[in-house]
C-alpha cells in the first residue's frame, strides 16, 4: 500500500514534515508558493543561540529536499481546493504518479501551479538571462535592499536552482514586448507562453505549515518604518548581516552606506498592543533581537546597541544565558519602556522612549533603528482554512482541535498543523513540532490501513 | 596554647568590656591549656572599613601591617571586634589571590609579609578549637530559662564568599554558644539586617531607625538578651534605648557581647562582666535570672 | 588514484574573507593527482553540488576533496553528492578550512591560507590512498523503549504503538502521569488535569502494543541503533495483567530499535532557598506542592494553622536565572503557571488577592500574553516588578520584602501563604541514565540535543532521541508535539528493513595479532573480543566509534580503521613536515 | 526633561571609572531589583539601590547627587543575594569615591549631636571618615 502525503508550505516547518514522511517510505508533494524553498530561514544570517550559519545549516535540508526520491517538489503553487473522501481508485491529474501502487486516496487536492516561464528540467542556473534583461526591481528575497532583474533566482543557494519571470516586473509577455532573456538563453528554457495549471493529487493526509510574515500595519509603521531608509525590520537586518545579502554581510546603513555606530531596537512593534496593533506576544523577536545585538557588534566593534523592551523573553535552552551574554559581552544597553516616537533629524534617526527603571524620558540618536515587528500568519491562511474546513482564531493563526493535549491536530481528521502558522515559534519548536505533525501523519496512515484492512476482509 | 589576639581600638577604649570579658573567658577555658589570647606585642588601627575600591592601595596598608605582625607571633590572629575581623579576614583573602598587590604593598611598608597568616575569629575558635560541648561542660551557672537573643549583623557573615564562617541567610554560630551557655536562643527575623554601622555618625537618626526595628523585632520574638560580637552593633542597639528625658519605657532590652555572657555563665567574678558600660544595664535581667 | 578534484568553498564570506580560496585551487591545483581545482561560493547549495557532480563526471575523478566546514556539517551531504554522481562515496574527504582555518585565524589571513592550502594538501594524499568501501547492513529490531512515563512518554509511546510497532515504557513511579498527575489543571482547563491525564493513561495501559513497566528502571543497555538490548528492572503493569496485586519484581533483557527518553523533570530542592525561608517556614511552598492543594477539593489551607490563605504571594525566579546562587537557566513554563495558579486561587478565594513578584514576564506562546493580562485585568492579580530579597515569619504571618522597581518602592506583604517558583531541575535519575544510555547531558544536567535548532528531539548517539522536560524545561503543549516529534524519529527508523552502518570502522589484520587482547581493554564501546576459536581480536563493525583507542594501542599494529591507515596519516604528515611532494 | 543617552555616555568616561573603581560589570545587572527589595536602609534613600545602577549604566553622571550612595552603610546583604553576582556596595563605593575625589565632603562631626560625638565607638568615626571625606 502507497499512502502519500501533502504538505503545504516548505520553510523549515513543513521541510522537516515532508522529510520525515518521506524518510518513512512515503510519498510527500510538497507545496510552495515561492519559486524556492526555505522559507524565513533562508533569509537569516545566523541563528541563536549558538550562533550557526543560517545558509550553513539549512542548506543540507533544502537540497535533501530537493532532492529526495520521495518527495514532489510543487514552487509557485497553491493549493486551490480540498474534496475529502475522495475515491480510493482515482488517480490525479499529476501523473505518472512517483510510484505505483494502492492508495488511501482520502483527500482529492487541486493545485494551482503559477508558470515559472521557465523550465525547470532545462534550465542550469547560469544566469545569461539576467545579465541581459533591462528591468530592475526590488528583491523581495532581499527584502527590497537589493535590486534583482525581472527574470532572476531568490538567492544564489535557491532550491530548485532555477530562474523565474517575474509577469508583474517584465516588459510585457502577452504580446511579448521585451525577449532579450529568451535570446539569451543557450538551452532554450525560456516558455514565455506557459500557463497557469492545475493539477490535481489524491492524498491521504495533509500537514499544513505555511508560517508567518512580518506586520506592517499602523503600529509599526509609527516608528517610522517605510519613512525612513535606516529604519527597517528584523528581516531586512538579517539580510544585512547575510554574508549573501546585498551588502555581502557588510553592516551599512542603507541611506548613505555608513557604518551605523549607534543602533536602536525596538521590541514589541505591533506585538502586546490590543489598542493599536495586536494583542499577543510574537515570542521570537526577544531571543532575535539579542541575537542582532550580538552579531552588529562582530561586525562593528566601536558600536553600541540600545534595545527598547517590556519584558525579555528568554524561556528556552541556553536563552537566558544568550540575553546575558548580549549584555555582559556586547554591552547591549536594554531600557525597560516602549518607545513613543522614532523621527529624523540632522541625518540621524532620534527614538524618543523611556526608561521606566530610572523613570525618565530618554532620547537617542540613532544612526538605525531596527524593529521587531509583530509576526503574523501567512497571508493566505484564511483562505486555505477554509479551502481545508480547519479552524483560524481571530488573527488567522491555525487552531488545534485541543491546544494543549493535541498541538498538532487540526480537528480535521488527516489534516495536521506544524510551525509559525500555528502562532509565533522559533525554529527548533517548529521543527520538534513538524516532526510530531509528521508522526500523527504516520500513525493516521496505519490507522487507514487496518480500517481498509478490515473492510476488506469485511468483504471477504 | 596561646593564641595571637588583635583587640583593635575600640576594644582598647570604648568596648574595654568586650576585651575584658573575652579575655577572662579566655583564660578560664585555657586553663586546660586549649586557648589563651596573647596581644600582638605591636599593632594599630585597621582602617575600620575594607576598602571597596580597585584603584586605591593605601587603606590596605593598616590591616597588611597588623597581618605582619600576626606572622612574627605565629600562624594565625584572633580578633573579638566584627569589623577588625572582617577587614583583616578580607584583607588577607585579597592579598592571597593577589601577590602582585601584597608585593606593592610589602614594597611601600618594608615588611615582608609572607601572605598566610588565618585570620580567625573568637567564635571560630570556641566553635572548632574547644567545641559546644565542652564549653557546656565548663558552665556553672546555667543561663536555663534565658530567652537569648543572637545579633550578627553583616560583618561577621558577610561577604560569605571570603569570610564563610557561616550561613550568610540562617547563621547558627551564636545559637549554638546560647545553647551551650544553657540558654534558649531566640530566632528572629531581623537577625542578619544592618544596625547602620557608621551612618551613626552621619545619619544617626537613620541608624536609629534600623537599630530600634531590630530590637523591636527581638523583642517581639520574646527576648530577655540580645548578644552581639561587635562593638558598633553594641552601641547602635544599646544607646538608643538610653534614659533620657522621658524617661524609661520599661521595653528596653540590655544588648551584650557574647564575652559577657559567657563570662557570666562560666561563674567568672564580677568585674570580668563589665556591665557598668551599658546603657541598658543587663545586670538586672542576668542576676534576676541567676540560677541557684 | 589519480583523478582527484578539489573543491573549495567560500562559505560565503565564513572562508573566503580571510583565506585567498583562488590561491588555495590554484596551488592544489599543481599536486599531480589533482586534475580539477576551483571554487565557489557555497559548495554545498545545489549549484554547489551540481559542479561537484559535473566535475565527477566530466573529469572522470576517482577522489574528491571538499575544502570547507567541519566533516560534522557536511561530509554526509558531499558523500551523497559523490555518490549520485556515481563516485564511491568514501572516496569523498572533507578537508576543514573553516572552524580550523579560516574562523581561528581571521587576524591572519595570508597564513590563513597558507595554512589551507596545508590543510588541503593533506586530504588530497589521504583521498589519494582511500579505499572504496560499502555501508554494512544490520537486522533492526522494531521496538521501542520510552523511558519516562509522564506526559512525554505516554504521548511518544501511543504515537509509536498506533503506528503498529511495540513498545516498552518504563516508569521509575507506581503510576503513569509523570508531575501532570500531581497537577490541578492545565492553563486553558484550570480543573482538568486529572481527566485529561486519565484518558491518556488509560490509553496507554489498554493498548495492546505497549508494555507497561512501573516502579522500573533501566538497569543496563548495550548495543547500538536498532539493535539495543536494554535490561530493566520493575514491575510488569498489573493494568494489563488485570491483577494489579499480584505485581512481582522482575528483571527483564528486550531487544529494541530505538530508545525514547522522557524523563522529565524534578523539583527544586527548597532548602536551597534560605532566604525565602525554603524548607523552614511551613506557609513557604513551591509550586508542585501548591498545585496538590488546588487539586484536593478543600484543599486550599495554609501548612500551619490549616486556614485558608486571603492573600498569596507568588514568587518567580525564586532559584532561577541565578547563576550565582541557584541555575542560570529560566526555567521557561513558571510565568504560565504562576498565572493559571494565581487565577485558580482567585476562583477558589474570591475575596482574596494574589501578588506575583517578577523580573519579566516570559508568558511568549500562542494566547500566552492574553492569559497573563487577563489575570491582571480580570482577576485583579497584582503584578511587581522585583526580585523578592527575603522572607520570614512574623507571628502567623509571612512577611516578604520585595521591591516594585517601577514605582520605585520597596515593599512589604504580609502574606498567609507563599509560593516560590523554583526551577525545573532535570531528573534525579538524567545522570545516571545518561551514562547508560552513553548520551550527554548539558552544563545544567539536561539531555542534549543533536542540534538545537534542526535536531531538537534527537541525541548524538543514533537511536537515542528525546522528549519533554528531559531535554529542558517546556510545558505541556511543547512537550506533546516534541513527543510526537521524537515518536517520529522512532517511526521513520522503523520504516526500514534493515540498518546500514558506515564502515569507516576498525579491523584487524589477523596476520598480524597475536591475540594479546590489549585492544578489548582500550575499547570505550565493547566494541572488540578475542575469537574464541581463532584467538585473534574481532570487531563489532556496528558498534565501534571509529575512535582509533584500538589502533593505538595494538602493539602489533594490526589494528587499523579503514580510510584512515597509517599509510594515508604518515602520507598527511609528510606534507605538514614538509619533507615531501611526492609524486608516485 | 529628556535624557540623550549616546555611546559617549553609556559607554563613556563616567561608566568606564565606575566599572574600573568597582571591577564590576554594570551591564551585568538585569534590573531584577533583589538589592532594593532586600536593603535594610533603603526607606532613608532617595532612589532605589537597583536605580543606583541603573543611572550608572545609562551614564548619568547626576545619579552622584543622589543620597543612597550616602546612605548606603556596605552592609553587603544586597551582593550577598544578588543573582548575577553584581557587587553593588563595590558600585556605591566607586561612586562615593568619584563624588570624594571632587570635593564632596559628607561628614560634618560638628553638626552630630555633642552627647552622642562623646559617645560613639572609635571605630565608627574611623569609619565614618573613610565612607564620607577625603
Amino acid at each position: 500500500m502507497n499512502y502519500r502525503a501533502l504538505v503545504i508550505g516548505a520553510g523549515i516547518g513543513g521541510m522537516q514534515a515532508a522529510l520525515d514522511i518521506a524518510d518513512s517510505g512515503y510519498e510527500v508533494f510538497l507545496v510552495e508558493k515561492d519559486p524556492s524553498i526555505g522559507g524565513h530561514m533562508a533569509q537569516l544570517s545566523e541563528t541563536f543561540p549558538t550562533l550557526d550559519c543560517s545558509q550553513c545549516i539549512l542548506t543540507p535540508r533544502t537540497v535533501e529536499v530537493g532532492q529526495h526520491p520521495n518527495i514532489r517538489l510543487l514552487t509557485l503553487s497553491e493549493v486551490v481546493a480540498v474534496e475529502s473522501g475522495a475515491r480510493p481508485e482515482s488517480e490525479g491529474t499529476l501523473t505518472p504518479a512517483l510510484s505505483q501502487g494502492e492508495r488511501g486516496g482520502h483527500f482529492r487536492v487541486r493545485i494551482l501551479r503559477h508558470p515559472r516561464y521557465v523550465v525547470e528540467e532545462k534550465c542550469t542556473a547560469c544566469g545569461d538571462c539576467a545579465k541581459v534583461c533591462p528591468v530592475v526591481v526590488p528583491n523581495e528575497f532581499d527584502r527590497g535592499l537589493a535590486a534583482r532583474r525581472a527574470i532572476y533566482i531568490p538567492h544564489p543557494q535557491a532550491v530548485p536552482a532555477v530562474y523565474r519571470l517575474d509577469p508583474n516586473a517584465c516588459l510585457g509577455l502577452f504580446p511579448l514586448a521585451c525577449g532579450k532573456c529568451g535570446e539569451a538563453c543557450e538551452r532554450q528554457a525560456i516558455d514565455y507562453d506557459m500557463a497557469p495549471e492545475t493539477v490535481e493529487v489524491d492524498v491521504d493526509a495533509i500537514v499544513v505549515a505555511t508560517g508567518y510574515e512580518l506586520y506592517q500595519e499602523e503600529a509599526v509603521m509609527a516608528y517610522a518604518y517605510m519613512d525612513h531608509p535606516d529604519v527597517m525590520d528584523g528581516l531586512e537586518f538579517e539580510r544585512l548581516l547575510s554574508a549573501s545579502g546585498p551588502t555581502g554581510g557588510k553592516l551599512v546603513r542603507p541611506s548613505d552606506g555608513k557604518v551605523p555606530k549607534e543602533v536602536v531596537f525596538i521590541q514589541c512593534a505591533g506585538s502586546r498592543n490590543p489598542e493599536h496593533g495586536l494583542p499577543y506576544c510574537s515570542k521570537i523577536c526577544c531571543m532575535y533581537t539579542a541575537k542582532h545585538a550580538i552579531l552588529y557588534k562582530h561586525r562593528v566593534h566601536d558600536g553600541q546597541v540600545y534595545v527598547f523592551y517590556i519584558d525579555i523573553r528568554a524561556g528556552g535552552k541556553g536563552y537566558e544565558e544568550f540575553v546575558t551574554r548580549a549584555m555582559e559581552e556586547d554591552d547591549t544597553v536594554y531600557i525597560r519602556g516602549r518607545v513613543s516616537k522614532v523621527f529624523p533629524r540632522d541625518g540621524k534617526v532620534v527614538v524618543w522612549g523611556v526608561d521606566t527603571l530610572t523613570e525618565r524620558k530618554v532620547e537617542i540618536a540613532a544612526d538605525m533603528v531596527v524593529v521587531a515587528a509583530a509576526i503574523v500568519p501567512s497571508a493566505r491562511s484564511r483562505r486555505l482554512a477554509e479551502v481545508l474546513g480547519i479552524g483560524v482564531d481571530e488573527f488567522g493563526f491555525y487552531t488545534a482541535s485541543d491546544a494543549e493535549m493535541t498541538p498538532v491536530e487540526s480537528g480535521v481528521p488527516g489534516v495536521f498543523l506544524a510551525g509559525a502558522g500555528l502562532g509565533p515559534q522559533d525554529i527548533p519548536e517548529t521543527v520538534a513540532q513538524a516532526s510530531g505533525a509528521a508522526a500523527k501523519v504516520l500513525v493516521f496512515f496505519e490507522a487507514e490501513k487496518a480500517k481498509r484492512r478490515k473492510d476488506t476482509d469485511r468483504q471477504d | 596554647m596561646g593564641i595571637p589576639y588583635y583587640p583593635g581600638c575600640t576594644l582598647s577604649t570604648k568596648a574595654k568590656n568586650y576585651d575584658r570579658s573575652g579575655r577572662a573567658v579566655a583564660a578560664a577555658l585555657g586553663g586546660d591549656g586549649r586557648f589563651e589570647l596573647e596581644e600582638l606585642a605591636e599593632w594599630q588601627c585597621c582602617g575600620a572599613t575594607f576598602p571597596l575600591m580597585l584603584d586605591d592601595s593605601m587603606a590596605l596598608i593598616a590591616p597588611t601591617r597588623i597581618l605582619y605582625q600576626a606572622q612574627q607571633a605565629g600562624e594565625r590572629v584572633a580578633t573579638l571586634c566584627a569589623i577588625c575581623f572582617n577587614v583583616l579576614r578580607r584583607s588577607q583573602a585579597l592579598l592571597k589571590r593577589d601577590p602582585e598587590m601584597l608585593e606593592r604593598i610589602n614594597w611601600f611598608t618594608e615588611q615582608e609579609y609572607r601572605g598566610d597568616v588565618t585570620v580567625v575569629h573568637f567564635l571560630e575558635v570556641l566553635r572548632d578549637d574547644v567545641g559546644w560541648e565542652a564549653l557546656a561542660e565548663r558552665v556553672v551557672r546555667p543561663l536555663t530559662g534565658m530567652r537569648v537573643a543572637p545579633y550578627y549583623g553583616c560583618l561577621l557573615l558577610r561577604p560569605y564568599e571570603e569570610i564563610g564562617l557561616d550561613d550568610p541567610e540562617d547563621p547558627v554560630i551564636l545559637h549554638d554558644l546560647v545553647r551551650a551557655l544553657g540558654a534558649e536562643p531566640v530566632d528572629f527575623p531581623y537577625n542578619i539586617e544592618c544596625c547602620g554601622s557608621y551612618l551613626t555618625v552621619k545619619d544617626p537618626q537613620v541608624s536609629e531607625t534600623l537599630s530600634k526595628d531590630v530590637v523591636a523585632s527581638a523583642r517581639e520574638h520574646g527576648a530577655q538578651v540580645i548578644i552581639t560580637a561587635c562593638p558598633l552593633c553594641q552601641f547602635n542597639l544599646d544607646y538608643p534605648q538610653r534614659e533620657t528625658e522621658a524617661g524609661r519605657t520599661g521595653n528596653e532590652i540590655p544588648v551584650l557581647y557574647f564575652t559577657q555572657l559567657m563570662a557570666v555563665a562560666l561563674g567568672l567574678p564580677e568585674e570580668t562582666w563589665g556591665f557598668e558600660d551599658h546603657y541598658v544595664d543587663p545586670g538586672q535581667t542576668l542576676r534576676v535570672s541567676e540560677n541557684p | 588514484m589519480s583523478r582527484i578534484g578539489v573543491f573549495i568553498c567560500h562559505c560565503g564570506i565564513n572562508i573566503a574573507s580571510t583565506v585567498d580560496v583562488e590561491r588555495v585551487a590554484e596551488e592544489v591545483g599543481q599536486h599531480p593527482e589533482v586534475v580539477y581545482a576551483t571554487d565557489y561560493k557555497y559548495m554545498c547549495s545545489n549549484p554547489g553540488q551540481q559542479l561537484v557532480k559535473d566535475a565527477i563526471v566530466e573529469q572522470d575523478l576517482d577522489g574528491v576533496v571538499v575544502a570547507a566546514c567541519s566533516p560534522l556539517m557536511h561530509e554526509k551531504t558531499f558523500r551523497r553528492t559523490a555518490a549520485a554522481a556515481g563516485l564511491n562515496p568514501y572516496c569523498c574527504e572533507m578537508a576543514n578550512i573553516r572552524e580550523q582555518c579560516s574562523w581561528v585565524h581571521q587576524r591572519e589571513p595570508a597564513r590563513a591560507t597558507e595554512k589551507a592550502i596545508e590543510v588541503v594538501q593533506t586530504v588530497v594524499e589521504r583521498v589519494s590512498r582511500d579505499e572504496e568501501l560499502e555501508p554494512f547492513r544490520l537486522p533492526l529490531t522494531k521496538r521501542a523503549l520510552v523511558i519516562g512515563g509522564g506526559i512525554a512518554g505516554m504521548e511518544a509511546a501511543l504515537d509509536v504503538a498506533n503506528a503498529g510497532f511495540p513498545v516498552v515504557l518504563v516508569e521509575r513511579e507506581a503510576h503513569l502521569g509523570g508531575k501532570m498527575a500531581r497537577l490541578s489543571g492545565t492553563y486553558l482547563n484550570l480543573r482538568a488535569a486529572p481527566d485529561l491525564l486519565e484518558r491518556k493513561v488509560e490509553q496507554v495501559l489498554k493498548h495492546p502494543n505497549v508494555e507497561v513497566w512501573t516502579e522500573a528502571q533501566v538497569i543496563g543497555v548495550e548495543g547500538y541503533v536498532g539493535n539495543f538490548e536494554v535490561e530493566v528492572s520493575g514491575k510488569v503493569s498489573g493494568f494489563k495483567l488485570g491483577e494489579p496485586e499480584t505485581l512481582k519484581p522482575e528483571t527483564m533483557t528486550f531487544g529494541v530499535g530505538a530508545i525514547v527518553v522522557a524523563t522529565g523533570w524534578d523539583p527544586y530542592a527548597l532548602e536551597r532557598l534560605p532566604e525565602y525561608g525554603g524548607g523552614e517556614i511551613p506557609d513557604v511552598v513551591d509550586g508542585l506542592t501548591f498545585e496538590g492543594m488546588l487539586r484536593e477539593e478543600g484543599g486550599l489551607r495554609r501548612p500551619s494553622d490549616g486556614r485558608v490563605p486571603r492573600e498569596v504571594v507568588f514568587v518567580q525566579c525564586a532559584g532561577s536565572r541565578d547563576p550565582e546562587r541557584g541555575v542560570p537557566y529560566c526555567s521557561k513554563v513558571c510565568c504560565m503557571v504562576v498565572a493559571k495558579q494565581a487565577i485558580s486561587f482567585k476562583e477558589r478565594v474570591p475575596e482574596g488577592q494574589a501578588y506575583v513578584f517578577y523580573i519579566d514576564i516570559r508568558s511568549a506562546g500562542k494566547g500566552y500574553d492574553e492569559y497573563v493580562q487577563r489575570a491582571m485585568e480580570e482577576h485583579d492579580i497584582l503584578y511587581l516588578r522585583g526580585k523578592v530579597s527575603k522572607i520570614f515569619r512574623d507571628g502567623d504571618r509571612t512577611l516578604v520584602w520585595g521591591a516594585d522597581t517601577l514605582s520605585s518602592r520597596p515593599v512589604e506583604v504580609a502574606a498567609d501563604l507563599v509560593v516560590l517558583a523554583t526551577p525545573m531541575t532535570p531528573s534525579r535519575q538524567a545522570l545516571d541514565l545518561a551514562q547508560t544510555l552513553r548520551v550527554g547531558v548539558d552544563q545544567n544536567g539536561f539531555f542534549s540535543e543533536a542540534h538545537p535548532k534542526l535536531r531538537p528531539v534527537e541525541s548524538l548517539t543514533a537511536g537515542v532521541f528525546l522528549a519533554g522536560a528531559a531535554q529542558g524545561p517546556k510545558d505541556i503543549p511543547e512537550t506533546v508535539s516534541q513527543a510526537s516529534g521524537a515518536a517520529a524519529k522512532c517511526l521513520q527508523l522503523f520504516s526500514q528493513d534493515e540498518m546500514t552502518q558506515e564502515p569507516t570502522v576498525a579491523y584487524v589484520v589477523e596476520e598480524l595479532c597475536s591475540g594479546c587482547s590489549v585492544c578489548v581493554e582500550a575499547c570505550p564501546y565493547d566494541a572488540r573480543a578475542i575469537h574464541p576459536v581463532r584467538g585473534v581480536a574481532t570487531v563489532n563493525a556496528a558498534l565501534c566509534q571509529n575512535c582509533g583507542a584500538c589502533v593505538v594501542a595494538c602493539p602489533n599494529k594490526a589494528s587499523r580503521i579503514y580510510n584512515w591507515t597509517p599509510e594515508q596519516i604518515l602520507a598527511m604528515a609528510d606534507v605538514i613536515v614538509g619533507t615531501c611532494r611526492r609524486v608516485r | 526633561m529628556r535624557v540623550q543617552l549616546s555611546i559617549d555616555k553609556v559607554r563613556g568616561p563616567f561608566v568606564a571609572r565606575v566599572e574600573e573603581i568597582s571591577g564590576q560589570d554594570l551591564l551585568a545587572c538585569n534590573q531584577c531589583g533583589k538589592c532594593s527589595a532586600g536593603c535594610p536602609v533603603v526607606a532613608a534613600m532617595d532612589l532605589l539601590p537597583n536605580q543606583v545602577i541603573r543611572m550608572a549604566q545609562l551614564g548619568m553622571e547626576d545619579v552622584l547627587e543622589c543620597n543612597t550612595i550616602w546612605i548606603c552603610a556596605s552592609c553587603l546583604t544586597c551582593v550577598t543575594r544578588c543573582p548575577k553576582g553584581v557587587d553593588l556596595p563595590r558600585l556605591m563605593e566607586a561612586l562615593r569615591q568619584i563624588a570624594l575625589r571632587r570635593g564632596v565632603a559628607k561628614l560634618d562631626l560638628a553638626a552630630l549631636p555633642p552627647e552622642l560625638l562623646k559617645e560613639v565607638p572609635q571605630l565608627a568615626i574611623v569609619g565614618g571618615f573613610r565612607k564620607y571625606m577625603r
